[in-house]
């Protein structure tokens, strides 16, 4: 076990380490200067070397990549002399724009993102659950065929047209709900629900489809194995071959798939935060992205990246926990 | 109480569909007395495990069943599904052939074997349940049972899990025991445990067995009736011995040739068509 | 490596060079990868195992479920590649054939595998498959395929116009007859058959048995039979090996294994086939011939 | 609609809300320096002096602000002397003395902090390896001889020196403080407001300085308690809130409205709301004077009369977000001349001239060349505009658009920049236009990178005058030789001023006192009609 | 975000690496015999028999007729996808169309684009061409990448698999969409459509490469592969000739399952500001630009938003149709 997991952290460092390196050569390459960017009109070169060396971004390619690294692990000083500016580990560099400590972006838009995620994740696995239940009691039946017409449609709508049109429908023209607006929860929580309702909405419904229908999947496909009918040999209740027998083989592979769908929403909803106006993670890398802020792009990236990463190994985790035939260490 | 555990008159399995009725089991008529074992064998195809599954009730969606099955003189066709249940598992049980995907891979063996014991006996405690399965267990000579009750499925080998299939079917006292191609899966060594393990248990309990199998040589070990089926029909029945020495239909004595035999003498297998026909 | 461990054979009689000979055979497995930490674990399938087959017999290798039979079959296929121990066929050190060499061997050595279906590629039609070694190994096909392919299909006693369909429309015993023709497509020495009955219904697997051996008086071909039914290898063999563990614990004329085994492994073996009482079968023969008898009688 | 402000009187309290899609680039002045956080800066910080209060006379003009009065020049012009008012004070209660400034001004040195505006660097005398009060210490070029007074020794003479003073960069800090990161989250605060929570990305806080004593500032009026920065927001959502005025949004102003919402507030009530400003910045096409075709003043002019402002107007937003430019200067620049040169039928281009002047040129049968533009939809909008506009003389336009966060990089290097570029200019200082034209065309400024003469024209005559109405002392009299100047320029067609984008907001209700402006709104003198609403 | 065949990516995971609807081997029992050539008369006459299969696959042949006629259209309407329209804007209220519904009359069929008076039929028939051309280029790539990548790494395994499956999970680790905008906004915008199918199929072909090497891997496993050695075929010749074609119907469905994925990530690239440069249209791209105009004039975000998802669901649906049939087929 403890073998299994020191295995599954290395892979992942060497994935993680392949990301930061990847992105890395992606914007020493291809980036343009942030320097001239940065120093904006009425620059003199003087200025923008100043700035560069500032930066750090005058130094050959591997420097730069090994202080970032360093700076990963066991934090980073900028500048030197009185206006040194220490980054503590994990040190994710500052951002070009606004100077803030990369880390501390991260920080603070993460409940925001979480919150997302989470509300969009208990909507999709509810809905998706139920529907796909649903489908495959009735399998073949209308309902069955309603829900498949409603997943197809569910998965087919781009979630920024869904988002503009719920935003139109919702707020400009029926007025049901409020404009989105910053409110924490314990100062409205009305308020607050409301302004995460439609982007909640909006990431639960093409994952609701996709739930739903590997639900139905499974349950049908579950329903077929030997076991079930050596379930019914043995006079079992219907509720019970359902319960013990159908359903948890069935959401099984759901519960760990949900694993890594949460980690990787977790990273941010780059669409939904946007056209929401929400300030998570999403919004930060979208915006970061137009205005060329490479540290906060590098940042979510690698956060996007650990946290599909990390999610990646807590379901295998997971699976070995609550699949008795994945047993650590032996392979069958 | 009769003297026949088991009476089947006309049983018809078909799955119609648009092209027809397409039958698969062709009113099969056969009894099988308390205590008594019979023997089921045909070809791949043949409608056998069709049959087990009719006498269940647990026949595949889009499967239609008529005739009459008459267990311990109640007609088991005319059962509401509720009362169908209690039957199953308790008085009639059933052994399928592959042990591994019968059992399922997420409880541990005991838990399955406890499980059909709790829902028909009523107020059973969790440990007196455990001891049962235990006991069960040690019954189907699985060594360390107090132990390897908590263990999974796919901690047993293929011999064992089918022991524990048929554990679980012991734990109940059955009075008839269906078992569909039990060692089909299995190595001639452990099939002949497992034989063997049928045998035991008839004799400690006076169980009924149906025994449904391809291999005439199986049948002619442990029953003492026997059933052959062809494409659903049955070919002839009567006692092994009858069978054996004296087949009626031409299809049995063409299996009975078709049998390669270790101990006879070693010549041109006899087939269905005179040499390998097309 | 595992030269501490394989024991010298004492030279057999000098006999005729046999068509095969394989030498002190070990085939280990690397299980449990392990991963990036931690050494994989190894599992040693087949354990110094020596065999020979010679020309127009048919060596049985008989054992149970993952004793190491297929294993040992596909090192001497050259499918896959010894730990140890040599292959010699026809004189040749099978494991160092490459190019024209090989192809020559892939022609001489054929297998027939156990399940007829999955031995077939189901998305080619019978006269691909059939020809498929002939293809591969860029030889011309005489007289063109479609005849090529119904002769063949005719020797195994298919219909010849049957070559254009896909494996799906035939029955399993007509399938396994497919595979066999397709064995025979390239005129081997050797033919082995991996439990090539083994998934056939008795009235097929009879059929099938009966068609191995007439192929075999035919053209003269040995055969390497891989079976766990006792009973069927008794009807084909000429000699058996036993094999338990990865190793073969006994070997000998069929008759010797049959009547007097010497390994308890072995015994176990033959006392646990099943079997029908030999005096009902006397009867049978009794009643059989006194119905035929009758018959003609009425005549 | 026009400039006067929304309806109302501002009364003292409550809270007011801005609404904004992007953060302030920095909370320190030393760094920060563009349009939205000059504005905000003017609600936390104090200088010497600073531009007029929003409702002056002139909104335009230069006011002592911390100073008694404008700076007093020497006659050689090279020093210029200001002196402090009494009793003014730190958010922390310190008072601030010219020790305080000088600090705070020499930040402007540091090379790592002092990237916001470079006009004290560029006037006051410093030596080259002065790096600011962390590194080097106290500047050399600022004297203090006295609490109360502050000398500026300027590295050559120039007349508009007051402006400079006024520039974001130009305030106290208290000594020592704001080295390495501190005021990146933190400010000390000099003028009514300090701050009280910040959260990147999404909101700031302000709350009144309780050491702010109005007597000492006659510019600010600072009317609500507290302030509070909305930021985040997409421009459309700003908008539909600011149509709504739910809630708070009673008390809300935002940047100018979208195109799109220019339809919606047709109604009187929002008519009443809505205010225009007029424009401070040019858009303009520059191209490229060094390469062929463009090399050839009659192209250059045939450009000028091809485009149809009047298309480009309505791409832009219409008549009320968008007016034809044919002069560098913008009309509400001190220094405005109005001329146009190269005048068409409702200014929707004049083909055949321009047909004409191409032929003479041998090439009627037009070019092609590569427009630079950034990824923004009106600059998008305009750049079609153009390429249909030209189609109509055989010149093909190839449409090069440029990633917003690369584009000004890529046309201030002259390697990379192609044929021609579509791109605005603003002055630094509305009140004069010496920070308008010149860098747009002063051969003298072309660098390798950061470039701002994109058309890379370096005429002798043109730098000569330059520099003649730079010497100038009398302000007003340069600002009418600006304009004269913009139409010499403008001769020679180094750039075809294509557009003045004014800009049109909707206050909430409850705001009073809200005189918009494109340079930079006054946020000091903006309060709530009724401060319990909302 | 639906930029990848999510879907069966998350069913093939869920059924340990084989697509559920891929043809499995004909049951070793007696399957009932069908050849190729009349399972394809099968499918095609069960599809025509599915009202809404065919409506789907009537529009998707309508919209690259439409993609393919477009100038021809374009000439009939009158009005070419870059023209300026002055007339039909209104410069008074920041140039929003002039009539009902976003400007829709005989004139503009489908209204006009404000500020410009762009006419929107033109550049929908436009757009789609940008759409599909993207959409089914980066399908083919990434099919060719997918399957190619696949069946080696699931041939040969050991070794090879190990690198190809690292490779595939980095890539599947990657917040992809996060990194095209990133470096789709870094890359010149030259040849911009071309990237967007390169950096689109970079990203995209582990997810059929995943699913095309577990069915490999099972494949390979099939005697017929082993029956191929012994005829002595080399590798090449048992992965292409042997193996490919057993792929080809689970190929089939991830293309067309793949295709909407690919529609809605150039749509949605667009609508993120990096995807076709302007003024050459793409539907993503004219959703973008109607986002501050949707309270105003709903007609010029409604238009293209329902080409687009009416197109997404038309080859979804079709692909689900197809994957059912040939499913069944199997079974
Ligand atoms: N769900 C079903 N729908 C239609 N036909 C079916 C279904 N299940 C089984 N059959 C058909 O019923 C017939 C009898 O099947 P059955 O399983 O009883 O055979 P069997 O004798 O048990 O064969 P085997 O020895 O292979 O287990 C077969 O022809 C089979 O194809
Ligand atoms: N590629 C492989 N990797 C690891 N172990 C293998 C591999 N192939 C075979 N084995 C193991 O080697 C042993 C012998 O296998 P083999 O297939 O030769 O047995 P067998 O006698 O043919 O059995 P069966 O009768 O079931 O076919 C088994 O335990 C099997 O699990
Ligand atoms: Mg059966
Ligand atoms: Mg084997």
């Amino acid at each position: 076990m403890i073998r299994f997991v020191a295995n599954r952290l290395l892979g992942m460092l060497v994935v993680l380490f392949l990301v930061c390196l990847f992105t890395f050569v992606i914007f020493f390459v291809l980036s343009p200067d942030p320097a001239v960017q940065i120093c904006g009109k009425n620059c003199t070169p003087e200025a923008i070397d100043q700035i560069r060396a500032n930066l750090g971004i005058d130094q050959p390619f591997w420097t730069q990549f090994w202080t970032f690294l360093t700076g990963l692990f066991a934090g980073r000083t900028y500048g030197t002399g009185p206006n040194a500016i220490d980054c503590a580990a994990p040190c994710l560099g500052y951002s070009f724009q606004s100077s803030q400590a990369v880390t501390d972006m991260i920080v603070q838009r993460l409940p925001v993102s979480a919150t997302v995620a989470v509300g969009a994740a208990v909507l999709w696995l509810l809905a998706g659950v139920a529907g796909g239940l649903l489908s495959a009691v009735r399998e073949g039946r209308f309902a069955d065929r309603f829900i498949a017409g409603l997943t197809l449609t569910g998965m087919s709508i781009p979630n920024y047209v869904l988002a503009l049109s719920l935003q139109f429908l919702l707020v400009v023209t029926l007025g049901w709900l409020p404009f989105p607006q910053a409110v924490a929860f314990s100062d409205d929580p009305v308020r607050w629900f409301q302004n995460f309702l439609m982007p909640w909405i909006v990431l639960a419904v093409g994952m609701a489809a996709v739930y739903t229908r590997l639900t139905r999947a499974n349950v049908i496909e579950t329903l077929q194995e030997n076991y079930v009918r050596t379930a019914r040999a043995k006079g079992l209740s219907p509720g019970l071959v359902w319960r013990r027998h159908a359903l948890r083989p069935a959401l099984t592979p759901i519960v760990t798939i949900f694993g890594m769908d949460f980690a990787g929403l977790l990273g941010g909803a780059l669409i939904t935060e946007t056209v929401f106006g929400l300030n998570g993670i999403g919004k930060m890398a979208a915006d970061s992205i137009t205005k060329n802020d490479q540290p906060v792009i590098m940042g979510v990236t690698l956060l996007a990246a650990f946290l599909v990463v990390v999610g990646n190994m807590v379901v295998d985790l997971l699976y070995t926990a609550i699949d008795p035939r994945v047993r650590v260490g032996s392979s069958a | 109480m009769t003297d026949t555990l088991l009476q089947v008159r006309g049983l018809t399995v078909g799955f119609p569909n648009a092209n027809g009725p397409n039958t698969v089991v062709n009113s099969l008529d056969f009894d099988l007395a308390r205590g008594g074992a019979l023997g089921i064998v045909g070809e791949s195809g043949s409608g056998k495990s069709m049959t087990s599954l009719a006498i269940m009730g647990l026949l595949p969606k889009g499967a239609e069943r008529t005739g009459s099955i008459a267990f311990d003189g109640t007609e088991l066709t005319a059962l509401p599904e509720r009362a169908m249940r209690s039957y199953r598992g308790d008085r009639i049980a059933m052994i399928f052939q592959d042990p591994l995907s019968s059992l399922n891979p997420y409880y541990t063996v005991g838990t399955q074997i406890m499980e059909a014991y709790r829902s028909h006996r009523t107020g059973v405690t969790r440990r007196q349940a455990r001891a049962v399965a235990i006991e069960a267990m040690e019954r189907v000579h699985i060594g360390d049972a107090a132990r390897r009750v908590d263990h999974y499925p796919h901690q047993f080998s293929g011999g064992m899990r089918q022991r524990v299939m048929i554990a679980m079917t012991l734990s109940m006292e059955p009075e008839l025991i269906i078992a569909d191609e039990p060692t089909t899966a299995l190595d001639v060594t452990v099939q002949a445990q497992i034989l063997d393990l049928l045998a035991e248990i008839r004799a400690d309990t006076g169980a009924g067995l149906v025994l449904i199998t391809h291999d005439l040589a199986v049948v002619s070990e442990v029953t003492d009736h026997i059933v052959v089926m062809r494409d659903g029909d049955l070919v002839e029945q009567g006692p092994a011995e009858r069978i054996f020495t004296d087949p009626q239909a031409p299809y049995t004595r063409m299996l009975l040739d078709a049998v390669p035999r270790i101990d006879d003498e070693i010549g041109l297998l006899r087939t269905m068509h005179t040499e390998e026909g097309r | 490596m595992t030269a501490g461990d394989s024991i010298p054979r004492q030279p057999g009689p000098p006999e005729p060079a046999p068509l095969l000979r394989a030498e002190n055979l070990v085939k280990e497995f690397t299980v449990s990868g392990g991963g990036l930490l931690g050494r994989a674990g190894r599992f040693r399938a087949v354990d110094d195992v020596s065999l020979e087959v010679r020309k127009g017999e048919t060596l049985a290798l008989v054992g149970e479920s993952g004793s190491g039979k297929s294993t040992t079959a596909r090192l001497i296929a050259r499918l896959i590649d010894a730990t140890s121990g040599t292959i010699e066929f026809d004189g040749r050190e099978v494991h160092a054939l490459t190019g024209k060499a090989l192809h020559a061997f892939r022609s001489e050595v054929q297998m027939v595998f156990q399940d007829p279906y999955s031995s077939l590629n189901p998305k080619h039609t019978v006269e691909r498959i059939v020809t498929a070694p002939l293809a591969y190994q860029r030889r011309p096909i005489p007289g063109g395929a479609r005849a090529f392919a119904a002769a063949l299909l005719e020797r195994v006693g298919l219909n010849p116009d049957h070559a254009a369909r896909y494996p799906a429309q035939f029955s399993g015993g007509q399938a396994q007859r497919i595979g066999i023709a397709r064995a025979l497509a390239v005129s081997p020495k050797l033919i082995i058959a991996d439990e090539a009955v083994s998934a056939l219904d008795v009235s097929v697997q009879a059929q099938v048995i009966n068609l191995l051996r007439r192929l075999q008086d035919e053209e003269g071909f040995s055969y390497l039979f891989i079976a766990h039914d006792l009973a069927v290898v008794r009807q084909i063999a000429t000699r058996v090996a036993v094999m338990n563990g990865g190793r073969i614990v006994e070997t000998g004329d069929r008759d010797t294994v049959f009547g007097s085994p010497q390994d308890p492994y072995t015994r176990k073996l033959l006392a646990a086939v099943p079997r029908i009482r030999p005096e009902w079968d006397a009867a049978r023969r009794r009643n059989e011939q006194a119905r035929r008898e009758r018959e003609e009688a009425e005549l | 609609a026009g400039g006067d402000g929304s309806g109302g009187t501002p009364q003292t309290g409550g809270t007011v809300h801005m609404l904004q899609n992007a953060d302030f680039s920095y909370l320190d002045p030393a760094r920060g320096w563009d349009g939205g956080v000059n504005a905000f800066y003017r609600l936390i910080y104090r200088g010497l002096t600073m531009q007029a209060a929003g409702d002056a006379e002139d909104p335009n003009a230069v006011v002592p602000d911390m100073a008694e009065g404008l700076g007093t020049p020497s006659p050689d012009g090279l020093t210029w002397t200001y002196t402090l008012k009494e009793g003014l004070k730190f958010d922390n209660g310190d008072p601030i003395t010219s020790t305080e400034l000088e600090f705070g001004i020499s930040r402007a040195w540091d090379p790592e902090i002092g990237i916001g505006s470079p006009w004290l660097k560029n006037t006051v005398e410093a030596p080259a390896d002065y790096k600011g009060p962390y590194q080097t210490g106290d500047h050399p070029g600022i004297e203090t001889p006295d609490a109360q007074t502050i000398v500026f020794h300027l590295k050559a003479p120039f007349p508009e020196f007051d402006n400079v003073v006024s520039q974001v960069n130009a305030v106290p800090f208290p000594v020592g403080t704001g080295a390495g990161d501190e005021f990146i989250k933190d400010v000390i605060a000099s003028g009514p407001y300090t701050l009280d929570s910040y959260t990147p990305g999404s909101s700031i806080k302000l709350v009144r300085n309780e050491h702010w004593d109005a007597a000492t500032d006659e510019v600010r009026k600072a009317y609500p308690d507290a302030w509070e920065f909305e930021i985040g927001l997409e421009g459309a959502t700003i908008d539909e809130r600011l149509l709504a005025g739910q809630g708070t949004d009673v008390n809300a102003i935002a940047g100018k409205i979208q195109p799109a919402t220019l339809a919606r507030i047709q109604s009187p009530e929002l008519q009443e709301r809505a205010i225009s400003a007029e424009a401070y910045c040019v858009t303009y096409m520059g191209m490229d004077t060094t390469q062929a075709p463009f090399d050839k003043v009659e192209v250059r002019q045939a450009m000028n009369y091809a485009v149809d402002r009047t298309s480009l107007q309505t791409a832009s937003g219409g008549n009320q977000l968008a007016l034809p430019a044919t002069t560098i200067i913008p009309n509400a620049v001190n220094g405005h001349k109005d001329f146009d040169l190269y005048p068409s039928e409702g200014d929707s281009g004049d083909p055949a001239k321009a047909q004409e002047l191409l032929e003479s040129v041998g090439l009627g049968d037009g070019f092609s060349f590569t427009l630079d533009i950034r990824s923004n939809p009106i600059m998008q909008a305009q750049a079609e505009s153009i390429q249909q506009a030209l189609a109509k003389i055989n010149v093909d336009v190839q449409l090069n658009v440029i990633d917003t966060s690369t584009f000004y990089e890529t046309i201030g290097t002259p390697s990379q920049m192609h044929d021609a570029a579509i791109t605005g200019w603003c002055p630094d200082w509305a009140s004069s236009s010496s920070t308008m034209v010149p860098p747009l065309v002063d051969g003298r400024v072309i660098t390798e990178k950061g470039n701002t003469n994109i058309a890379q024209i370096n005429d002798p005559g043109i730098n000569a005058r330059i520099d003649e109405i730079r010497a100038m002392t009398d302000l007003d009299a340069a600002n009418v030789e600006w304009g004269e100047f913009d139409e010499e320029v403008m001769a020679l067609a180094p750039l075809v001023p294509l557009l003045q984008e004014p800009s049109v907001f909707l206050p909430g209700e409850n705001i009073a006192g809200y005189i918009p402006n494109t340079s930079m709104t006054d946020l000091t003198i903006i309060g709530l009609s009724d401060p319990s609403a909302g | 975000m639906s930029f990848t065949p999510t879907e069966l990516e998350v069913e093939g995971a869920a059924g340990g690496g084989t697509v559920p609807g891929a043809p499995a081997s004909p049951p070793a029992g007696r399957g009932a015999p069908d050849r190729p050539a009349t399972e394809w008369r099968r499918v095609s006459r069960a599809f025509l028999r599915d009202r809404a299969a065919v409506a789907c696959g009537v529009y998707i042949v309508l919209i690259i007729l439409m993609a393919v006629a477009a100038p021809l259209l374009v000439k009939i309407s009158g009005y070419g996808p870059l023209e300026f329209d002055q007339d039909a804007v209104d410069p008074n209220l920041g140039g929003i169309p002039l009539g009902a519904a976003g400007g829709m009359g005989a004139d503009h069929w489908f209204g006009v684009e404000p500020g410009n008076g762009r006419d929107i039929f033109a550049r929908i028939v436009y757009g789609a061409r940008v759409s599909m051309l993207i959409a089914i280029s980066a399908t083919l790539l990434t099919t060719f990448l997918g399957v190619v990548f696949g069946l080696v790494a699931g041939y040969f395994g050991g070794r090879v698999d190990m690198v190809v499956s690292r490779v595939m999970e980095f890539l599947m680790a990657f917040p992809a969409l996060i990194f095209m905008i990133a470096v789709l906004s870094a890359l010149p915008a030259e040849n911009r459509q071309f990237l967007l199918v390169l950096v689109i199929s970079f990203f995209g072909w582990p997810y059929l490469a995943r699913i095309v090497r577990g069915q490999t891997m099972s494949l390979k496993e099939r005697e017929f592969v082993e029956a191929a050695k012994a005829s002595g075929a080399t590798s090449a010749q048992i992965i292409f000739k042997e193996i490919l074609p057993n792929l080809a119907s689970t190929i089939i469905v991830m293309t067309t399952l793949a295709v909407p994925g690919y529609v809605g990530t150039e749509a949605g690239l667009s609508f993120l500001g990096v995807g076709v440069v302007p003024p050459t249209p793409s539907w993503g791209q004219m959703i973008a630009s109607s986002v501050p105009w949707y309270a105003v004039d709903p007609a010029y975000f409604l238009i293209p938003g329902a080409f687009l998802f009416l197109l997404v669901l038309s080859f979804t649906v079709l692909g689900d149709r197809i994957r059912r049939l040939l499913g069944e087929g199997a079974a």
